[in-house]
């Protein structure tokens, strides 16, 4: 092994409650090796973002205390190091790329002024000299048209762009580390795929080593030499990243390993029989709908066209998948299906009726249908327990006699698998997984015929994705519900829909049963997203170089 | 840059504005109790002297023909007379508006001085002892009535110390300048206070923010991460509140015009309402709301120009 | 020589005489206008102005002055046609708040360049006194018609000691010497500011901090801390004022005299006296000032003695009487004496509700009678009694100040006594009238009052006679 | 992800220390409430009792805060104005709140006309200087406490309204809000049930620092000579009145000041514990 560039000891940070001391980090210890990239995962709350900045000394609050251990970085302590000193170190050594670049990125400042910060601070370089480094920065890490662009502010650009000014801003001061705490999150497979291997660029071309923190084992096993895993503030395992995954010697890796989705292999025709017969009446029947949305001001009028003429049918029981990048129109489509949107021409047919006919049919919609929302925190009334917000909806659906309703609410929970205690819980106090399932069940308190399921599962452990998965898999085969799933991780909809639909733009680019879909792909975005999921197999590398588009920067964010 | 294209368009929205304010102006002060004609005759009127007064203003015609009156004047850029002054309202609000002017705009200054050093502090501090006595010495400054910390800074500094006018206004540039010393200290104590307790909040918001995160990530300093990421994000809220307190602010001149001596509208205002002195009041009402609008519309390209999000 | 700065609450609101009402107006005319005729510093006697000399009819119709050599401030000359078109505008101008009093001229003419006859339509013993009013002054007619209304309005020509220079609206009125004054040898000032201060504590910090020379309307709270200080000077000049207590007459029990009466003996005016005008008012007995022409000092005093008042009021049939007091707002002296009253009042077993209003609205209730008492006061204009008399007890138009108080034999007196051109004779009828309201109670005499003033030391000769005029010809700072 | 999840990251005595300002501040008002209740008990003189005998005499043992000019105990009348003042921010504050919220939260929650109706009628009302319809109001309808609540009631509602409806306009188009769409509540129970109590912290918070601002107005309507009627104790026209007195006898005017500004400082405390408790930020 090469001599570590990073080497991190004991490192023990503590939480100074008033109940006492709470470790949060436990005798950690790690080392970095130069050009080297680390693949940090553990689930949430095991301390990886809290890893990453010990290492340079942020800790999020002034309760967190390092109490113990080493930090060495080429050979000189940090623990102890002086503020003064810690200001070269941050960002001058050791450059940080954050989750959300929305939130990390300054609104009000010029991208390329972000960059030049950084440059000037630490490389003490005067004004022009600067910015010329910076559209350097700027046109490494992507972007088409970097003199221009420098001037740009966050909000014009798309995600992706984003989080590639971000990483140029983490790149300002030439670090020689690059910590990057989940870059890619929250971002979809195709933009995720050029964000990994922009990093993996960079690192080959700057010889960086890179600490990448992550939830997917599919990308620690495509990026990563090693990998490290934490649990519960400790680090329980640290390896090379073939063997890691070949042998996993910790119940937890296992886990994760297992409970990682993958697309399978082959096709799994078990499935199609339970298509019902032809003839019946689709409980969905949506015909070229058109979802226009009107935007700018008054001299200077524009409209996305967020659905353009789709028509699409889906039968009584069947579990249909939707899936494509950010923006194709998923939720769009959804909101129109269940009456949230106006439509600007098609039709809707629910159960052969069409729903703009009249209140009646919208009152008949809201009675059998219901939707399970992405967000489970924003999806949730924060000031109502989860107890009174399932009595409301069993109340002001008026099913079940009112002397029920109690016993009702309990029963719903258990069909989510979560304890009665969580009738008198209000969401803050719940995590992502448990808001979720009560998403759920206030959907299921509907007693629907048809489940809109839009992206539930895209802001969850991997984990807690699993058991929702399995419990939707679970309904629909007992309550024979029909569903419509939306979602941009095809692993997950591959293992759940009989037919699936992807949009992209507006329009559905190609529809079929899931496990034709996804081995023949017939169309080439399909193929593209297909290709962009990565794969848990070190050995099944992550989209071929040619598919990379260069990135636009056109998107102006909505 | 057609995020300022509202600059086009917005002046339009003025226009119903403004054309509500004249109705309820107008409305509003002939239904007090009390005539003008009395008013300007005092004790020794008598019931003929009255009704000529009443008379020679139009103030016997019905309040519908007054109001077209005032409307087909206004269309011609005036405003009528007054009944006090016996001379062009317009005139007369062009004699007055200059102490009122440069008294809100040097306490809008001032208060700006103050609240962002003092929410700097506050906010930097959050929770140690200068926030604490910011806070407290803050409830203060909202808590005392503006004719009562007037008069104190009066006695203090004009009559103590000896070292500013105590009331008026000046000739000069350096004497006005000088005597809207103590007017303007005595709104901005109140203001101040108010704007530097949101842009404490928002500051406070600031420096948890995952920009600043970001900002000391990069090796930034925390003067850099205060000054250049966190205040700037934290001006817009101030900008607003400070916007919509701006109504507040010029209706509050009149306090401190009075205390102060300034002759300015404010006074002319209190005075112009306790004689029925109808034309002025409308006359008066009319430029405090243009002012507030336009100030407001200002916010708005300030808002506009801190905040590239923004569209109006 | 020097600049006298003098503080006051409010600024001016025109220099046209005829087309204001307020003291604030009048007070600043004076030292810009001449008169014909001049009320000298006691406030008792007339003396010559513009008008050399004067005679009057035999049968009182006829008036006959006789202009002196004196200029404008323009340079030039004042001649009986200024005079004949002041008088007359105030008469015939359809802006003139002032016709009333001068209706009574048939016809103004200049006989000579330097006589001017008046004729009277009838008798009338004021008149004189009249010319006197500030309102009389004397414009220039070649002024006023090429300056315009408005403009002279603004910085008129006059033939006073000081002319207007500069009117800064809402702050100062700034007045230089004028050269042309006739009596340009007795000003030793070489102007005046009269500057708006409209907050009390700070117009007394200006004199205080040396700001101002002088300031006028010193709160009586403030006369005792302003005398302690060295460098100041409190004038208490006496003054034509008295406060009163109007009663609505025709308001059930209160038409009764004894109820009245009871009234007047249920109010401590010592103690208003005491407390609101800190000891320097007076108690008042008559409505004619105290000091002012025909005052009849041994007017009936009515003793304080609440237990009677509430037997009178008790044999009145009215023992259970609740009173509507309405309040002018914004008037400190007003008000406390509302508090005061309402106290004394309560312990002779009446009710007083205080109703604050602003004050033209105060204006409006009385003239509609929709009160029951009502405190007021009243400065004199001219020296003679007859106009507060007229308005008071003469049945004019105004309902007898609006207490709609009713008494034919007081209006014959009063109409008989403004024709009566014998002084001893006249100067009886006012006695009578004195004792008759009193006896009536037409209205509760409060208290008389001071003119209070400050200076600075260095200030000389500042002085306020009992109608209010400045005389700003004297001062002298040094 | 986790972030959403941990509540303000906060120990125990950092929650202490902002429950502590808000305790302060419910302590605070309790006592003046307290005052309020038992002014008749507590006060040592009659309020509005004149005595000849003790005018403009400075604090003493007889009178700990004085007396005015007509000899009525400072003490006394700060106490009984407890009773007015508290009434005063009260109801100052209520009607406001109601009206403002109620018209925000319809405004914000439909949107297009109503709003753009809405939005005019604010800014007329926030461009009409506020004092000409304090004043006119309070001449037409006379002075006296009534007029004051109706005339605050008319202008105030507008901050309230403003506050809310931003809120309603971003809440309207929260999962929750279309989810109880599909979920088939009544648009009334979507605005006042679902929506309101989320959006109307912020306008809480806000009303402990406009129930300052109101105590304000009161006193410079009073100074203007409009305010309560005498001989009424009230802070606002104890301190205009004592203006007269203010180099002779400073007690006049300090200690009902004094009185307002710790009435102010509770509001302000509770008004920041409560924001601290909600998360919001005014
Ligand atoms: N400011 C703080 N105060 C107290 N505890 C904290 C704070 N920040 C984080 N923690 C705790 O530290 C632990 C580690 O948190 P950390 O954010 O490092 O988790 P993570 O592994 O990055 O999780 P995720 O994958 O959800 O981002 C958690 O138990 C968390 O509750
Ligand atoms: N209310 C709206 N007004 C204007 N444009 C809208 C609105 N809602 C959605 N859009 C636009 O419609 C398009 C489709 O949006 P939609 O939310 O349906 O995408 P999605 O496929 O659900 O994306 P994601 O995966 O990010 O949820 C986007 O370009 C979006 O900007
Ligand atoms: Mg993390
Ligand atoms: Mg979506």
């Amino acid at each position: 092994m090469i001599a570590a560039l990073l080497k991190v000891t004991d490192l023990t940070v503590v939480h100074d409650g008033d109940g006492g001391e709470r470790t949060l980090l436990d005798a950690v210890s790690l080392d970095l090796a130069p050009g080297e990239v680390l693949g940090l995962v553990g689930e949430s709350g095991s301390g990886k973002s809290l890893l990453c900045r010990s290492l340079v000394r942020l800790l999020p609050s002034s309760r967190l205390r390092i109490s113990g251990g080493s930090i060495t970085l080429s050979g000189r302590e940090l623990t102890t190091a002086p503020e003064a000193e810690m200001l070269a170190v941050r960002g001058g050594e050791i450059g940080m790329i954050f989750q959300n670049p929305s939130s990390h990125l300054d609104p009000v400042m010029r991208i390329g002024d972000q960059i030049t910060e950084g440059i000037r601070f630490h490389q003490r370089l005067d004004a022009k000299a600067a910015r010329a480094a910076a559209v350097d920065i700027l046109a490494q890490v992507g972007f088409p048209d970097p003199a221009r662009q420098y001037d740009s502010y966050p909000h014009e650009f798309s995600g992706g762009m984003r989080q590639r000014a971000m990483i140029g801003a983490a790149l300002s001061s030439n670090p020689r580390i690059l910590i990057a705490d989940e870059p890619t999150t929250a971002l979809d497979v195709t933009i995720q795929a050029q964000i990994l291997r922009l990093l993996m660029d960079i690192r080959a071309r700057r010889g960086l080593s890179v600490i990448l923190v992550t939830h997917d084992l599919g990308i620690v096993a495509q990026v990563c030499d090693r990998i490290a895993v934490m649990w519960q503030g400790r680090l329980v395992e640290i390896g090379e990243k073939r063997g890691l995954l070949a042998a996993p010697a910790h119940a937890y890796t296992r886990s994760l390993i297992t409970s990682h989705p993958s697309l399978p292999e082959e096709d799994m025709p078990a499935k199609a029989e339970k298509l019902r017969a032809p003839g019946a009446v689709p409980v969905v029947d949506i015909e070229k709908l058109h979802v226009r949305f009107a935007t700018g001001g008054l001299f200077r009028r524009g409209a996305v066209d967020a659905v353009n003429g789709v028509t699409l049918r889906v039968m009584p029981g069947e579990t249909v998948g939707i899936v494509g990048e950010s923006g194709s129109g998923k939720s769009t489509l959804a909101r129109a299906v269940l009456g949230l949107t106006p439509v600007s021409s098609g039709t809707i047919r629910f159960d052969g009726t069409d729903i703009a006919s009249g209140r009646a049919v919208l009152g008949m919609l809201r009675r059998q249908t219901a939707m399970v929302f992405q967000d489970p925190y924003n999806a949730l009334n924060p000031h109502l327990t989860v107890g009174k917000m399932l009595a409301e909806v069993l109340r002001v659906q008026g099913k079940i006699e009112t002397a029920q309703i109690p016993a009702r609410c309990g029963e719903l929970l258990d069909l989510v698998g979560l304890g009665r205690a969580f009738l008198d819980r209000k969401p803050r106090s719940m995590s992502g997984g448990q808001c979720q399932r009560a998403g759920i069940a206030r959907a299921l308190a509907v007693d629907p015929k048809l489940i809109i399921a839009d992206e539930c599962v895209a802001a969850l452990d991997v984990t807690i994705q699993a058991q929702i998965v399995e419990l939707f898999r679970e309904l629909v085969e007992r309550m024979s519900l029909t569903l419509i799933f939306i979602a941009h991780d095809l692993a997950i909809v591959r293992n759940l829909c009989q037919r699936v639909v992807v949009m992209h733009r507006g329009v559905i680019v190609e529809e079929g049963r899931s496990e034709e879909v996804f081995s023949r792909p017939k169309h080439a975005y399909t193929a593209a997203l297909i290709a962009a999921v990565p794969h848990i197999d070190p050995d099944k590398p992550l989209l071929a170089p040619s598919k990379m588009a260069t990135p636009q920067a056109d998107g102006v964010a909505n | 840059m057609h995020r300022y294209k509202f600059v086009l368009y917005r002046p339009l929205q003025f226009l119903p504005v403004l054309f509500g304010i004249s109705v309820i102006t107008f409305i509003l002060v002939r239904l007090i109790p009390g005539d003008p004609a009395r008013v300007l005759l005092g004790t020794r009127a008598t019931p003929e002297a009255i009704a000529r007064i009443r008379a020679q203003y139009g103030l016997d015609e019905p309040m519908l023909a007054q109001y077209f009156y005032f409307l087909r004047n206004l269309a011609d850029g005036e405003m009528g007379r007054s009944i006090l002054y016996k001379i062009d309202v317009l005139k007369l609000i062009a004699t007055r508006i200059e102490p009122t002017l440069t008294l809100v705009l040097c306490s809008v200054v001032l208060s700006v001085l103050i609240a962002v050093p003092v929410a700097a502090i506050a906010a930097r501090n959050q929770g140690r002892l200068a926030d604490q006595v910011i806070r407290i010495v803050s409830t203060f400054g909202i808590g005392f009535p503006p004719f009562w910390l007037g008069l104190m800074l009066i006695i203090l500094f004009s009559v103590e110390l000896a070292i500013l006018p105590v009331s008026g206004y000046g000739n000069t540039l350096s004497e006005k300048l000088a005597h809207l010393v103590l007017p303007s200290l005595t709104v901005s104590l109140s203001l101040s206070t108010v704007l530097a307790r949101s842009l404490r909040a928002a500051m406070v918001e600031g420096l948890k923010s995952d920009v600043a995160t970001a900002a000391r990530a990069r090796g930034m300093p925390e003067s850099i991460v205060f000054w250049r990421h966190v205040l700037p994000n934290s001006l817009v809220p101030t900008v607003n509140l400070l916007a919509v307190n701006i109504g507040w602010l010029i209706g509050g001149t009149v306090v401190v015009e009075t205390v102060f001596a300034l002759p300015g509208m404010g006074q002319l205002l209190v005075r112009a309402i306790f004689s029925r002195d109808y034309m002025v009041v409308q006359g008066v009402a009319m430029v405090f709301a243009c002012a507030t609008v336009l100030i407001n519309f200002l916010a708005d390209i300030v808002t506009v120009a801190l905040d590239p999000r923004v569209k109006l | 020589a020097g600049v006298l700065t003098i503080g006051r609450r409010e600024d001016s609101t025109t220099f046209d005489p005829i087309k204001t009402a307020q003291n604030i107006d009048l007070w600043v005319f004076a030292n810009v206008y001449d008169v014909l005729i001049r009320v000298d510093k006691t406030g008792t006697k007339l003396e010559p102005g513009l008008a050399e000399s004067w005679e009057v009819s035999p049968d009182g119709l006829t008036y006959t002055l006789k202009l002196r050599d004196a200029k404008f401030s323009d340079g030039s000359d004042l001649t009986a046609d200024d005079v004949v078109f002041s008088l007359t505008r105030i008469r015939d101008d359809e802006g003139s708040l002032w016709a009333d009093p001068f209706k009574v001229m048939d016809t103004v003419e200049a006989t000579d360049p330097k006589t001017v006859t008046i004729k009277l339509k009838q008798a009338t013993a004021p008149f004189l006194a009249t010319l006197a009013f500030p309102i009389a002054s004397v414009l220039s007619k070649k002024g006023f018609e090429t300056l315009g209304p408005e403009k002279y309005a603004e910085t008129p020509i006059g033939s006073g000691a000081f002319t207007i220079t500069e009117w800064r609206r809402g702050d100062r009125v700034i007045l230089a010497k004028n050269p042309h004054f006739w009596e340009a040898d007795r000003v030793s000032l070489d102007g005046i500011e009269w500057i708006s201060v409209p907050d009390d504590n700070t117009r007394m910090l200006n004199v205080q901090a040396g700001q101002l020379d002088t300031a006028i309307f010193v709160p009586f709270s403030r006369v005792a801390e302003l005398q302690k200080d060295s460098n100041l000077t409190v004038h208490l000049d006496p003054s034509t004022r008295e406060d009163h207590l109007l009663i609505n007459h025709e308001h059930g029990a209160l038409a009764k005299k004894e109820v009245r009466q009871a009234l007047d003996m249920a109010i401590d005016e010592q103690a208003v006296v005491d407390t609101v005008t800190f000891g320097y008012g007076e108690v008042a007995n008559s409505y004619v000032p105290k000091g002012a022409l025909y005052y009849y000092a041994d007017n009936l005093k009515r003793p304080y003695d609440p237990e009677k008042a509430k037997q009178m009021l008790a044999d009145a049939g009215a023992s259970d009487l609740t009173l509507n007091y309405v309040v002018r707002a914004g008037d400190e002296i007003v008000e406390q004496t509302a508090v005061l009253l309402q106290q004394q009042l309560a312990k002779a077993g009446v009710t007083v509700n205080i109703q604050k209003v602003d004050p033209s609205q105060e204006w409006d209730m009385l003239v509609a009678g929709d009160y029951d008492i009502c405190v007021g006061y009243w400065t004199n204009d001219i020296l003679d009694p007859d106009q507060k008399t007229t308005f008071v007890l003469g049945h004019d138009a105004n309902m007898n100040y609006m207490t709609r108080y009713n008494n034919e034999k007081v209006k014959e007196l009063v109409a008989a006594a403004r024709i009566e051109m014998d002084p001893a004779k006249r100067e009886q009828m006012y006695t009578d009238l004195q004792k008759m309201a009193k006896e009536d109670v037409n209205w509760i005499d409060l208290y008389y009052s001071p003119f209070i003033n400050v200076s600075r030391n260095n200030i000389e000769n500042f002085y306020q006679n009992p109608l209010g005029r400045f005389f700003l010809e004297d001062v002298v700072k040094n | 992800m986790s972030e959403p999840l941990a509540a303000p990251a906060l120990g125990r005595k950092g929650r202490f220390r902002r429950r502590g300002t808000l305790a302060a501040g419910v302590f605070l008002l309790g006592a003046f409430v307290f005052l309020a209740l038992g002014a008749p008990l507590i006060a040592p003189y009659d309020p509005i009792a004149q005595d000849a005998t003790a005018r403009l005499q400075g604090p003493s043992w007889l009178h700990p805060f004085g007396t005015d000019n007509f000899g009525r105990d400072i003490l006394s009348r700060v106490i009984w104005g407890t009773r007015i003042d508290l009434k005063i921010a009260v109801i100052g504050v209520i009607f406001p709140f109601l009206i403002g919220t109620t018209l925000g939260t319809v405004a914000g929650f439909f949107g297009g006309i109503v709003d753009a109706i809405f939005m005019r009628l604010v800014d007329v009302i926030l461009a009409f200087p506020f004092l000409v319809l304090m004043l006119s109001i309070i001449a037409i309808l006379g002075p006296g406490l009534a007029s004051f609540y109706i005339a605050i009631a008319l202008v105030g509602w507008v901050s309230y309204a403003r506050l809310i409806r931003a809120q309603m306009l971003v809440l309207k188009n929260h999962d929750y809000a279309v989810a109880a769409v599909s979920l088939g509540f009544s648009r009334m129970r979507i605005m006042f049930r679902h929506l309101l109590p989320n959006a109307a912290a912020g306008s809480v918070v806000f009303a402990m620092s406009d129930a300052v601002l109101v105590l304000l107005n009161g006193a410079a309507i009073s100074y203007l000579g409009l305010g309560v009627q005498p001989p009424v104790a009230e802070w606002g026209v104890m301190v205009a009145e004592g203006q007269a007195f203010v180099t002779t006898a400073w007690w006049i005017t300090l200690f009902p000041g004094l009185a307002i500004v710790t009435l102010a400082f509770a509001f302000s405390m509770i008004g920041d514990g409560l924001a601290d408790l909600f998360g919001v930020h005014e």
